[in-house]
């Protein structure tokens, strides 16, 4: 049996995504990018202190079972607790965490991992097939985990060996390694139920937990990753107000905190004692979307004379100041291997718009919007309007309630706002998304050659071939869709000069929410 | 000095002055304003220039402009909910007052309800269940607010039921609304009008205390309470826009209140504090 | 008396509970919906809400909530069954350190310059007490806050914009966190209670006993401590308490601000994850405190009337 | 020879800030134990005067001429300072309500005390001794303890003595009388006055004895100086002044008491069955369950009238005559006992009775001034009944009301102005207005002169009398003043501690053998001549006797405090009860004041 070539991105279109980033970093004078991160990394790490990390992102009814956690902070000391089965290497790639290494057959339907030897839980107990099996039925059957999707391809699960895991698929899927990366995807001792004394093989143990307050963990000084977890212990303050993190980072309260405003980062860089890194590009993608079954957008020209009608450029500059990117009405990254930049006609085009909304028939539209979306959401809205107007199409804003938005508007709503939260692989972005069937189907948008040929690609072992699919794709969705996806908000994460270690990552901010074990103080 | 009889001191009259110029403006609004009230003139927090003598807000409309209209519509809601909180608050209180204990004790106890949750709480929810909108926002508000109404309202009632005119009012078998409409309500008028004042001025900053929670005046208009909110992030980097509007309200919330005490001490009796020795 | 009162404040706490309850049933969403919020499957909503026990019917849960309570257990969390009461204990006693904070700021600026204002009425210091007063509530508690940071831990970094203190903060630790907080709302309340002190003050010195008091010469300074204060006390009580009451229940937006852990934010939280346990355990601590601070100023009132408390 | 004159009033000018003048070049001069009476109707500025000789002015008034000299020294000129300790000092105040005077909150002897020790007469022990000294001599019940209690706790009667043990506290040279008896009762009035007089001789000290009640002052001041409108009318010995009045408006106050015309009642006709009838009628405040904690103030009532016949019922406050009159409105609803009005009896409570037997009862209250709603004109107030009762058009109404103003003797131009605009008696002459706009058979009168002056009391009366003879209405006729019980009721019940003692003709219960308690009453009455209180203190044998009575007097506010005591929602009725109370003290504007009062401190209430 052969070992899979790592599927997604090859390491060359890696280097020039990141060449692209370090132009527009450069140009942003940030601190930040490989070089920075890189010519940081080399002045030797060296243990101690408390890093204090001021976070959004979480709220006083957060828990500790991984099967609830939805958010940046959850997602933190998820990792500073637990650990993944496959982790998000720097360069994108699916690399082995608890599960060290696997192999597949052509076909991608029967899988086997190797389970890391030598692994002990704080419990002391040393980790083994079970373990993984177990962790991994947590988001079987009956379950009110959100991974349940993810895995929901896996017919059956065996037992190899004490050490080995056999898995098998419905259908073929190459990216299997990429699902299982999911922060959902956490490994506890077989059989553990008792979420308020978690047990993990992570580099620390749970001290204190006041979901709303604080959570405090402790390095638990025999964690397995070489050259990794480099604190005594980590300390992350709930900071929900955005002007209040900043200044607790500038007034040195905490050394590290995420989610920067946009609008006022520039004014943090002028801080002598702050490092801002910005991850370029592959932050929450920010989109209105229409369901393309409502009758005021049943018409494909409603939605081009939308896609048009927005000003992406102004958005981008005077939301998010910007540090972000336009994004392609998909929800693939321009840090994305397999991004395929707006061909010209997605760019504004008022008369363009003008006459396709006429042709259309002018329905009324009215866009439903909440800082409860994603924030921004309201000012983009109101420029967007702004755009549409020049178009002399009139767009209806209605600001609805932040609180139980995901609920009551998303997904109900005719034409609301919404972000998704970069995927592992362009296959969970499409397929969770825009496939006929899927839950989260936000657009209504259903076109079978679409889901047949992300069927394909998921089997698809050859990259370039695969790349063109992406792309067809895409331009599919860019064309018909419902998503306006107009911008790619960057990550911006603030740090204390001394912190050293982070580097941007393709997949979340603060390091892939691995800060905690990547990161030291100099 | 002591203002005695209708003579308006310094104070009341500045008072006056900048009610009327508030007024002037939310009416003269679109007139005034040199922009469109949600018209992009430039990028997000612009200094003050000739262009916008105010600066740019956050996303760069023009902050004058934007203070302009936002007089219209923050004085607007602010007075309908006012009008309201009233109307309820006074035919509750003085029902109360009027009807004798069992009602009053009922309605007390109600109102107790109301105000031992946090307002804020209490919005929160109702305007979840209303759903946003002008009318919701307008009718949570004025409901939350009327309670703080019903206090004086009640209060007042209590000391004009125990009058003689009051009671020969009763004696002639005048049915309640006759008794509240007539004989009380006038007597209570000045205490009512000046305590609107205030409850006016409480109903803006109410407004922006929601605007925190995201609930608020719709989009893409412009209210004070959520111009400071969204421009609020700049303070902490020296950057002024925020200010434009809070000073605004602050402005507009002395002159009420300065008109209302002169208000007040028109038909009160100047203190012992006053007496020549 | 006595007795009824704490009766009447029992049955307005029920009534609280279930108000709040029914509130939460009409509110679109559940615990299940809001906490896997862009995540929620029907297949995984079914499966947290039947973990939750969300699928039972509305009435059973409230009586049985309603039970635990009176037998003293404020039950678990249902977003991370915590046990609400072991979190509710120490936010509420940050709340009420905050409260007991401010208060002992603005009780003595108010009752003073109230006084003041009321001895000097319609002079330069009445006045512009009165304006500072005006100013100070005039002001979004926000946007005081942010200025207060701005100035005070910012510009010059004598206090910290952060108020996150744990249980385990040392005293003075915490006084110095908390004060920035404080300030703001002693901006907030001050004014209140300064006019209400100025005014009943102004309104006992227009009473026949201060004249006679004047008439025996006494010094205005006397007349004021020994003859307007006392009379005046009650009313201010109520509005005091009525203060304290908001310096407990109505801070959320300060708390935001500061990022202070207080019930406010975690009440906030628990509507937004519809965690009815947490709400209704907010509700009620919030509600007693108003309850108990009204009955407090009106016991006062009671004790302060000499009628009362010498009869015949 | 200035020496011994020691206070001294020259060219004395107040305005009101709004440049009314109150006082206008008035001229005072008071020798070392001399006592001048102030004699004026209200607003002649005798009070004003009285505060002004302490270099005093109230709040919206200032002395704006003359000077004020004061045992030798001009006080507008010296220093504030000084002035201070002048004041209770060498010239002490004595105000016409000491209920109202007394900071209720602090017990006597702390009041006593303040200024002696303040003034550093003498340290507090001491002042304490000589406080129980006056205390005795003041005749007061256990004067080593009295001291302890708190105002409310002593009767009116007493506490106008413990304000003269204050007033005399540091031996002043001057003490300022302000209607010191007018609050009082007529039988208390006496051993008040009584009391003063012996004081003031004892002390040697000079007074300024302010008063409308000529008969009063005469019995105590040397001279009297009769004040109109902030000038002085008429000044001279108080002989002089009774007997030789040399000015007309002297000689009228003179004579109103003295021989006012004969009044010639009308019959009425006791064939018929009794218009109204009360039998053997309980009640009190609280409601009728919670009567155990609330005192029955109207005991076994019972009475009949007769059609155009006047009932008066007499006795002191407290007696429960007001009491009484709500009873019978149904303003207060009787626990036991019946009402019948013309043979139908009446639900105890106002709320179940018809609209015609509200019709045909009606009432005229004490306090004109409270009694009409000061936001509405004369045609509205005495219209609504019309419109109510009788439903007519706006034109029909708007004649009727004329009529009823020319009935009542007002201007017909009055209709459209508002009570502000009117004097006392035109006001209550209005109150009447609207009770006969009802077409009553029935008025019941509290009290309705005891608030104006002499002179249009006097006139008011004539009104009433004239409309009972031309509309044969029946009259329950409340007051104290037997002056005028006597001129108008056919028939008298004298009420004591909630009980009819005594009830016949008015000429059996006024003429021997009286009522013990009747006979008090009518010698407690002042007549027009100087020696009239020396002779009635022999005939008592002894001023013992009325301090014992006095000390038993029943107070009002007991059921209602004890009430609100056993239920905090009866606070709000102790509140009702005590502003009915102020306003029984004759302190006009007291309800609109306390509302005022309430006003300004709920308005803080709610600012957040």
């Amino acid at each position: 049996m052969k070992t899979a070539e790592p599927p997604s991105p090859g390491p060359s279109g890696l280097i020039v995504d990141r060449r692209q980033l370090l132009a527009g970093a450069g140009a942003l004078g940030l601190a930040l990018g490989p070089m920075g991160g890189l010519a940081r990394a080399e002045d030797a790490p060296k243990k101690g202190g408390t890093l204090r990390m001021g976070m959004e992102g979480g709220s006083a009814s957060d828990s500790l079972d991984f099967r609830t956690y939805t958010d940046s902070i959850h997602i933190s000391y998820g990792y500073q607790i637990f650990n993944g089965m496959v982790e998000i290497a720097q360069d994108g790639t699916a690399t082995g965490e608890l599960l060290e290494s696997w192999s597949t057959k052509p076909g991608a339907t029967e899988w086997v991992f190797d389970v890391r030897k030598g692994v002990t839980f704080h419990s002391g107990k040393t980790l083994d097939a079970d373990d993984i099996i177990y962790s991994l039925n947590l988001h079987r059957g009956e379950t009110k985990s959100p991974a349940k999707d993810l895995l929901s391809a896996i017919a059956d699960i065996r037992k190899l060996g004490p050490n080995q895991v056999g898995i098998t698929l419905s259908s073929g899927n190459a990216d299997l390694p990429y699902n299982l990366s999911d922060y959902h995807v956490l490994v506890v001792p077989n059989g553990f139920s008792d979420w308020s004394k978690p047990d993990g093989t992570g580099a620390y143990a749970l001290e204190t937990f006041q979901p709303g307050v604080k959570v405090v963990t402790r390095n638990t000084g025999r964690y397995w990753k070489p050259n990794r977890a480099w604190f005594d212990s980590i300390e992350i303050r709930y900071i929900p107000d955005v002007a209040a993190r900043t200044q607790a980072l500038i007034s040195g309260q905490v050394d590290a905190v995420n989610r920067l405003d946009p609008k006022t980062v520039g004014f943090v860089l002028k801080s002598p004692k702050v490092d801002v890194v910005q991850s370029k590009g592959s932050g929450n993608r920010f989109a209105f979307v229409a369901h393309c079954d409502d009758p005021s957008f049943a018409s494909n020209d409603t939605r081009m004379a939308l896609k048009y009608g927005i000003d992406r450029q102004k958005i981008v500059d005077t939301v998010y100041k910007g540090y972000a990117s336009i994004g392609n009405d998909t929800l693939i990254a321009p840090s994305n291997p397999y991004f395929v930049p707006n061909t010209p006609p997605h760019s504004y085009d008022p008369d363009r718009a003008a006459s396709l909304y006429k042709k259309a028939g002018s329905p009324p539209l009215q866009l439903q919007v909440s800082e409860g979306a994603f924030s921004g959401a309201t000012d983009s809205a109101v420029l967007f309007q702004e755009s549409l107007k020049k178009a002399g199409i009139n767009l209806d804003l209605k600001r609805v309630s932040a609180d139980g938005y995901w609920d009551n508007v998303w997904l109900k709503a005719p034409f609301c706002a919404v972000y998704w939260g970069g995927r592992p692989s362009v296959d969970l972005q499409l397929s969770q998304t825009f496939f006929s069937t899927a839950n989260w189907n936000d657009s209504h948008w259903r076109d079978p050659g679409f889901d047949k040929l992300v069927v394909a690609a998921r089997i698809e072992l050859d990259p370039a071939k695969r790349k063109s699919m992406y792309a067809e794709a895409q331009h599919m969705i860019a064309d018909t869709g419902g998503m306006i996806c107009y911008a790619v908000g960057d990550y911006l994460d603030g740090y204390a000069k001394k912190v050293k270690g982070v580097v941007p990552h393709p997949r979340y901010d603060m390091a892939d929410q691995r800060a905690a074990e990547k990161a030291w103080f100099a | 000095m002591t203002i005695f009889g209708h003579k308006a001191p310094l104070t009341a009259v500045v008072g006056l002055a900048i009610i009327l110029l508030n007024l002037l403006v939310a009416l003269a609004g679109p007139y005034l304003a040199p922009y469109g009230e949600t018209q992009v003139v430039g990028g997000g927090w612009d200094p003050a220039s000739a262009a916008a003598w105010f600066g740019t807000d956050q996303i760069g409309r023009d902050m004058f402009t934007r203070l302009v209209y936002g007089a219209r519509m923050t004085i607007g809601i602010a007075f309908v909910t006012t009008i309201l909180s009233f109307a309820i608050g006074i035919t509750l209180g003085l029902v109360a007052a009027v009807a004798g204990r069992w009602v009053d004790a009922l309605i007390s106890r109600a109102v107790d309800v109301v105000l031992s949750i946090p307002l804020l709480i209490w919005a929160l929810m109702i305007l979840n269940v209303l759903g946003q909108s002008l009318f919701s926002l307008v009718f949570t508000i004025g409901c939350l607010d009327s309670t703080r109404v019903f206090r004086l309202a009640r209060a007042l009632g209590l000391n004009l039921v125990s009058l003689d005119f009051v009671e020969v009012a009763r004696m002639r078998g005048e049915g309640l609304w006759w008794v509240i409409s007539r004989e009380i309500l006038p007597n209570a008028a000045a205490p009512l009008m000046s305590e609107f004042g205030l409850r006016f001025c409480f109903n803006f900053l109410f407004i922006a205390a929601l605007s925190f929670l995201g609930l608020g005046v719709p989009l893409p208009y412009a209210d004070w309470g959520g111009m400071v909110k969204d421009n609020v992030g700049g303070i902490s980097f020296g950057l002024p826009a925020a200010l434009y509007p809070a000073a605004a309200i602050a402005l507009l919330t002395v002159g009420i209140n300065l008109v209302v005490d002169w208000f007040l001490s028109i038909d009160a009796r100047p203190s012992g504090a006053q007496a020549e020795m | 008396m006595i007795l009824s009162r704490i009766g009447l404040g029992l049955l307005t706490l029920l009534v609280v509970s279930i108000v709040i309850f029914v509130l939460t049933q009409i509110l679109p969403g559940d615990t299940a919906t809001s906490v896997l919020g862009q995540n929620a499957t029907p297949e995984t909503l079914a499966a947290f809400r039947h973990e939750l026990g969300l699928d039972r019917p509305a009435a059973l849960r409230y009586l049985a909530w309603l039970g635990g309570v009176l037998h003293g257990d404020f039950g678990v969390a249902l977003t991370n069954k915590q046990d609400i009461v072991e979190v509710l204990g120490p936010r509420f006693r940050n709340t009420l350190f905050l409260a007991g904070y401010a208060a002992l700021m603005a009780l003595p600026l108010a009752v003073g310059f109230g006084i003041l204002a009321a001895i000097r009425e319609g002079r330069l210091t009445d006045r512009l007490a009165n304006i500072v007063a005006l100013l100070a509530i005039s002001m979004p508690e926000f946007f005081v806050g942010y200025l207060l940071i701005l100035n005070l831990s910012v510009n010059h970094e004598w206090f910290p914009s952060l108020a996150t203190v744990g249980t385990d903060t040392p005293f003075g630790e915490r006084v110095w966190a908390v004060t920035l907080p404080a300030v703001t709302l002693t901006f907030l309340v001050t004014a209140h209670m300064l006019r209400m002190t100025r005014n009943s003050v102004l309104s006992t010195m227009s009473t026949a006993y201060v004249e006679m008091a004047f008439l025996k010469g006494l010094s205005r300074a006397r007349v004021v401590t020994r003859h307007a204060l006392p009379n005046a006390a009650s009313p201010v009580i109520s509005v005091i308490a009525l203060n304290l009451a908001y310096l407990v229940v109505g801070v959320v937006v300060v708390e935001n601000v500061f990022t202070y852990p207080g019930v406010g934010q975690y009440m906030i939280d628990a509507v937004s994850k519809r965690d009815v346990p947490v709400i209704e355990a907010c509700g009620i601590v919030f509600a007693g405190v108003f309850i108990t601070l009204n009955t407090f100023a009106d016991v006062m009132a009671i004790v302060l009337n000499p009628r009362l408390r010498h009869p015949r | 020879m200035a020496d011994d004159r020691i206070l001294c009033l020259e060219k004395l000018r107040v305005e009101t800030i709004a440049g009314r003048v109150l006082v206008d070049d008035v001229d005072v001069e008071l020798k070392r134990g001399e006592i001048l009476g102030l004699i004026g109707e209200s607003g002649a500025g005798k009070s004003t005067i009285g505060l002004a000789s302490m270099a005093y002015a109230r709040a919206g008034m200032r002395i704006t001429g003359g000077t004020i000299t004061l045992a030798g020294t001009e006080l507008r000129a010296s220093t504030a300072l000084y002035r201070r300790h002048t004041r209770g000092k060498s010239i002490a105040y004595i105000a016409q309500s000491a209920a109202a005077s007394f900071n209720p909150g602090m017990t006597l002897m702390d009041q006593v005390c303040e200024a002696p020790v303040v003034h550093g007469v003498m340290g507090r022990a001491e002042a304490e001794v000589y406080a129980k000294k006056l205390f005795r001599t003041l005749q007061l019940p256990n004067p080593d303890t009295i001291g302890d209690r708190y105002p409310h706790q002593v009767s009116g009667g007493q506490l106008q003595r413990v304000m003269a043990a204050m007033a005399m506290s540091c031996r002043p040279d001057v003490i300022v009388l302000d209607e010191p008896t007018t609050a009082l009762d007529v039988t208390t009035q006496i051993e008040v006055l009584a009391l003063l007089r012996d004081l003031i001789a004892e002390f040697g000290t000079a007074g300024l004895y302010i008063t409308h009640d000529l008969a009063v002052v005469a019995q105590i001041a040397h001279r009297i100086m009769v004040l109109r409108h902030g000038k002085t009318i008429e000044c001279g010995d108080t002989v002089q002044i009774l007997e030789h009045p040399r000015t007309d408006y002297c000689r009228a106050l003179v004579n109103e008491r003295r021989d006012a015309e004969h009044l010639t009642l009308s019959v009425p006709d006791r064939a018929a069955p009794p218009i109204l009838r009360v039998r053997d009628v309980t009640a009190g405040y609280g409601t009728a369950a919670a009567a155990r904690n609330a005192v029955a103030v109207v005991k076994n009532a019972s009475f009949d009238l007769a059609k155009g016949e006047t009932l008066a019922i007499v006795g002191e406050s407290g007696s429960g005559k007001s009491t009484m009159a709500r009873i019978v409105t149904g303003l207060l609803p009787r626990w036991s006992g019946d009402i019948e009005l013309a043979g139908k009896s009446l639900p105890p409570a106002l709320g179940r009775r018809p609209n015609d037997i509200l019709r045909r009862l009606q009432m005229v209250h004490q306090m004109p001034d409270t009694a009409l709603n000061p936001r509405q004109t004369l045609a509205q107030i005495i219209g609504r009944p019309v419109a109510l009762f009788f439903g007519r058009g706006r034109a029909e109404v708007r004649a009727r009301v004329l009529e009823l103003l020319r009935l009542v003797g007002l201007p017909e131009e009055f209709a459209d102005r508002k009570p502000g605009q009117l004097s006392g008696g035109q006001k209550q002459r209005v109150c009447i207005a609207r009770a006969l706009a009802a077409e009553p058979e029935v008025i019941i009168c509290d009290e309705p002169t005891s608030a104006l002056d002499p002179l249009v009391a006097e006139e008011v009366l004539k009104l009433l009398k004239g409309l009972q003879d031309r509309l044969g209405l029946a009259y329950v006729f409340i007051t104290h003043d037997l002056g005028t019980v006597r001129r108008i009721a056919h028939r008298t019940a004298v009420m004591l501690k909630g009980e009819i003692i005594a009830q016949g003709p008015t000429e059996q219960i006024f003429s021997p053998p009286y009522h013990p308690y009747t006979e008090k009453l009518i010698l407690s009455v002042p007549e027009m001549h100087t020696t009239w209180l020396d002779e009635i203190l022999q005939k008592r044998g002894g001023a013992a006797g009325l301090v014992a009575g006095a000390a038993e007097r029943p107070a009002e506010v007991t059921p209602a405090a004890r009430a609100a005591a056993a239920d905090a929602g009866a606070v709000a009725e102790t509140e009702r009860m005590a502003a009915r109370e102020v306003l029984g003290e004759g302190r006009g504007a007291a309800g609109l004041e306390a509302l005022q009062t309430e006003v300004r401190n709920l308005k803080g209430m709610m600012e957040i």
